[in-house]
């Protein structure tokens, strides 16, 4: 009597009806992408340029940390010793410095190197070739790690000051504070952009697939009352939910390029006049893949949170 | 799957029971008003009454689309108001039911609005369509399997909601104002259509004011006035 | 406004006329085939035919919602085929239509519903309501103007686009199947309304597949089959 | 007979007619987006979002502009003039330089100025003290105007070094080549992803609207059946367009001035390591104004867009 009475006794009838109701939702939903293919490509478009920003920013992010890493090479500490210090005092202060976790090189300059190269500086020549004895002390030139905090560098300076063996300390700690503020703000005005972005990628699915179950709200009843039960009748937009995260991802990945392309120009300009040592970082395959993926599971998840909330109309009046 | 509900009662005993069932909207009056009736399996009726007397309200309550305000609808031994979730769209399954508003999906092809009970119930693809033309033909629509809804008549959009309601043989079928845009004799052929429906066991509840039908089909009759149940005319008396 | 267009013509000759008129549309076969008729300015005429006959298609070439394949559309005079854009609207705004599937918006209130035609005349807001009141009264829905149709039964809703079309008094009134989801003894009534605009000088046009209704109110009557012209029964000689 | 020959005497009549006309549509379109508060709020957000990051990024433009100004300051060119300059040939050589459109200010250092200078140095007091006579030139310290281009300033060093009365020229020429590529960089990087972020808030408008409309297909379809022009039908649209934009503005000059208080600490902290020169820029009320305009309008025709497509179906088939 009953249209289902005929299967009852066939084996692995629950997997094939299972399969086929999930054939049946996957090709409602490419039927549906393919139906409206203006707003699938503006959604997808929209979704893409969203995500494609935040993940430029990482990049951009990348770079930057790198870029303040190169210009924070050249911010060494002048150590000149006291006028009384011998060359074995001198190596073994260089040893200690070299020990602590916040230095990356000691260079130790002797009197005479001082005088040399003071000497190769425009119109001093004479002056010192008439000078009598060498004033110069013994210097320590120590390269702080680009790593190390502002703070930690500014302690192992005031220790060095504090130090009898040590005349004076020359340190360009202004400068030093200068790039970590800059870039502590660059860092923060990405990572807000970047997460104001996200949410406006989130939104943007949301309200996508709100719109895609509004428009087919009548379709949604139909079903509903045909007998369908919740799962059923969500499944077509988690699907299609799913198909235009991971095209939106895709769309991201292909912004991104471009985005790379167009500031491949100004960024190699940058890089030639650092003699190429910023070696800016190409895209990374790893946060791609990730970046797909996670676009194809927030089209999933805004499908699962838009559908939801509709197919609480289920139950009767 | 469905005769877990209501195969049992089938073929002997009531099917549909009402028991002082009175519905109010919450944006208007009493649509229903202490109704009482009890439909045997493998009984026909029709209901009728002015515009606004009830009838859709009286289906929607049987097939679960809306519920009484009070009062029990029992339908196969069960109090619907214990069915809850997944149960309902079970119950859904178990009866076929034309809208008065047809409820076609109009840029879905006919077959594919003809299948959808089919789809919901597991049928495989080839089944499907060999029941989707075979329910087609008999509302005389062969052959328009691949037209758009939206390319149709009214009255053929009308008969589209008819076979999608039979395409599943659903052991009761619920028919709100099935020939409204048919001319007289579609509607006789579509009546007798649910007649051979109700030979083979289905139980067949009819909401119509077309009098003429209802006097050359001869069947049981419920006549609703505002809400009320005024009349329950068996199908022997019904005047000629 | 709508008077440059109908209302020279209006009390004297012809109103609609039909010269071998056929529709073909792009995803079926002949609607309309050969089709010729002339109607007179107040007169009441009932188009009847099986489904698919291709009654609506007769009352859409009227309305210019379709436009014929081949042969003339006359309305007061002029060949539909010339009008274009905004007169398209303006001849729109002369015919008054009762659409088969109703066409109500169900998320407006029935007075915005009935409204719309005289918004779109710009007629001052409290004339329509007054106007839209009227109206409904008419046809039997005094005190439902402020209901969502939604929350209508389907004979209701049905109303509500019967009150839309005659709200406005337009000189053409085109009714497509009016009476599908109304009681006979309220069809009779909905007729009658018809029959009263008539009586002040509007030209009337009727589908129906109901064979009582067109017996009791005799009028004029067009038979389609398969979309040609097969019977046109003057009033007098309708059968009893 | 008909509706409106009533009123063709009556004088005013068109205008009054108009007038309802357009009250009636600005109801509607009022209506209509309170009628949906979550799909307002979602439409107005993610255009607001997006019309966001091209103001702040504006904002941040104009700061980075004035940060590269400020960091451009300390690039001065020092001159040496040949040992046989009069300070009489240093004062005209000064004042040629100061009429130059690149220069924007020159400062005269006699040798005696430039021996204190050096005597201040720490260790070498003492061998100045022991010097015979001053070997030091006349030196120009030259400061280019911020706006003057890197090429303009390159070539003003050559013609000093080519000129006779110049011994040797000291330009931290690399340096300026850095700040110079730097800013293209950024510049060109802000650039692109406001494009990127115009495209998308035009993608979300055109999006929206068009959503809009597809949902009152079906009373678009009865306005047109019951005899509106394509003006009429289109009105309403075209006002929920116009409304949506200017709370997107709005909305935009939300995100904007929250943005701007969450960076004000880093900015601060900016401004402070550069002894508060940098005077980072606040809103300007102006770029707002015109935002929430251009907001408006771009709404506006983002309805007019998408309504002229779907009011093309008026036409009987
Ligand atoms: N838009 C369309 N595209 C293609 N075919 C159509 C379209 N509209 C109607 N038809 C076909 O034209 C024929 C006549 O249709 P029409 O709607 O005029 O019939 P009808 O007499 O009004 O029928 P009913 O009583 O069922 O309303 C039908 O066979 C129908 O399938
Ligand atoms: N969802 C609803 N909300 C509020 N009132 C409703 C709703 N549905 C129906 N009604 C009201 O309940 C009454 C009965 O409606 P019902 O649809 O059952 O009538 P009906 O007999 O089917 O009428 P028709 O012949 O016109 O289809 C009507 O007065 C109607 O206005
Ligand atoms: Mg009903
Ligand atoms: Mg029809």
């Amino acid at each position: 009597m009953s249209a289902t009475e005929g299967k009852r006794v066939q084996p692995g009838a629950a997997v094939a009806r299972w399969w086929r109701a999930h054939r049946w939702a996957l090709g409602q939903s490419l039927a549906r992408l393919r139906e409206h293919p203006l707003g699938t490509l503006l959604t997808v478009a929209v979704m893409g340029l969203a995500l494609a920003l935040p993940l430029s920013f990482y990049l951009v992010l990348v770079n930057l940390a790198h870029f303040g890493q190169v210009l924070g090479e050249g911010q060494s500490i002048n150590v000149f010793l006291d006028a009384s210090a011998t060359p074995a005092m001198a190596t073994l202060l260089a040893q200690g410095l070299r020990a602590e976790p916040v230095v990356a090189a000691v260079v130790v300059k002797s009197p005479q190197q001082g005088l040399a190269e003071l000497a190769s500086l425009q119109g001093f020549g004479p002056a010192i070739a008439a000078m009598p004895e060498n004033p110069l002390p013994w210097v320590l030139v120590v390269e702080p790690r680009a790593s190390a905090g502002t703070a930690n560098v500014r302690r192992l300076v005031a220790r060095l000051r504090a130090d009898a063996r040590v005349a004076q300390v020359q340190d360009q700690g202004p400068f030093r504070d200068r790039l970590a503020a800059l870039r502590a703000f660059g860092g923060r005005l990405m990572l807000t952009l970047a997460a104001l972005l996200a949410l406006a990628a989130m939104l943007v699915v949301g309200a996508s697939v709100r719109n895609d179950i509004q428009g087919r709200a009548q379709e949604i009843e139909v079903l509903q009352l045909v007998g369908a039960g919740a799962s059923f009748v969500r499944r077509p937009y988690l699907y299609a939910g799913l198909w235009l995260g991971l095209l939106s991802g895709l769309v991201a990945i292909g912004v991104t390029l471009a985005l790379e392309a167009a500031l491949a120009g100004p960024a190699a300009r940058l890089d030639a006049v650092w003699g190429g040592r910023l070696g800016l970082a190409t895209l990374d395959p790893r946060p791609l893949l990730v970046m797909v993926l996670a676009a194809a599971m927030l089209g999933w998840l805004g499908a699962r949170l838009a559908s939801a909330r509709h197919l609480a109309v289920s139950e009767p009046g | 799957m469905r005769c877990r509900m209501l195969c049992g009662a089938h073929r002997n005993g009531i099917v549909i029971r009402f028991e002082q069932v009175s519905k109010r909207y919450p944006a208007g009056g009493a649509a229903l008003e202490g109704v009482s009736f009890a439909l045997e399996a493998a009984e026909m009726a029709f209901v009728t009454g002015h515009s606004g007397a009830g009838k859709s309200t009286l289906l929607k309550l049987i097939g679960l689309l809306e519920r009484p305000s009070s009062g029990a609808v029992m339908v196969a031994g069960r109090n619907l108001r214990q069915t809850r979730g997944q149960a309902i769209a079970r119950h859904r399954r178990a009866v076929g039911m034309v809208f008065q508003d047809h409820r076609v999906l109009l840029d879905r092809t006919v077959q594919a609005n003809v299948e959808l009970p089919l789809v919901v119930a597991g049928v495989p693809g080839p089944e499907r369509a060999r029941r989707a033309r075979a329910a087609l033909d008999k509302v005389g629509l062969g052959g328009m399997e691949q037209r758009l809804p939206s390319r149709l008549s009214t009255g053929e959009q009308q008969r589209v909601g008819i076979a999608r309601a039979i395409v599943a043989r659903p052991p009761v079928l619920l028919a709100d104002e099935p020939t409204g845009n048919l001319d007289p004799q579609l509607a006789v052929e579509i009546m007798q259509l649910f007649a051979e429906f109700q030979a083979i066991g289905t139980t067949v509840v009819v909401a119509t004011h077309d009098l003429l039908l209802i006097k050359r089909i001869r069947k049981r009759v419920l006549v609703l006035d505002h809400g009320r149940l005024v009349d329950d005319v068996p199908a022997g008396e019904v005047a000629a």
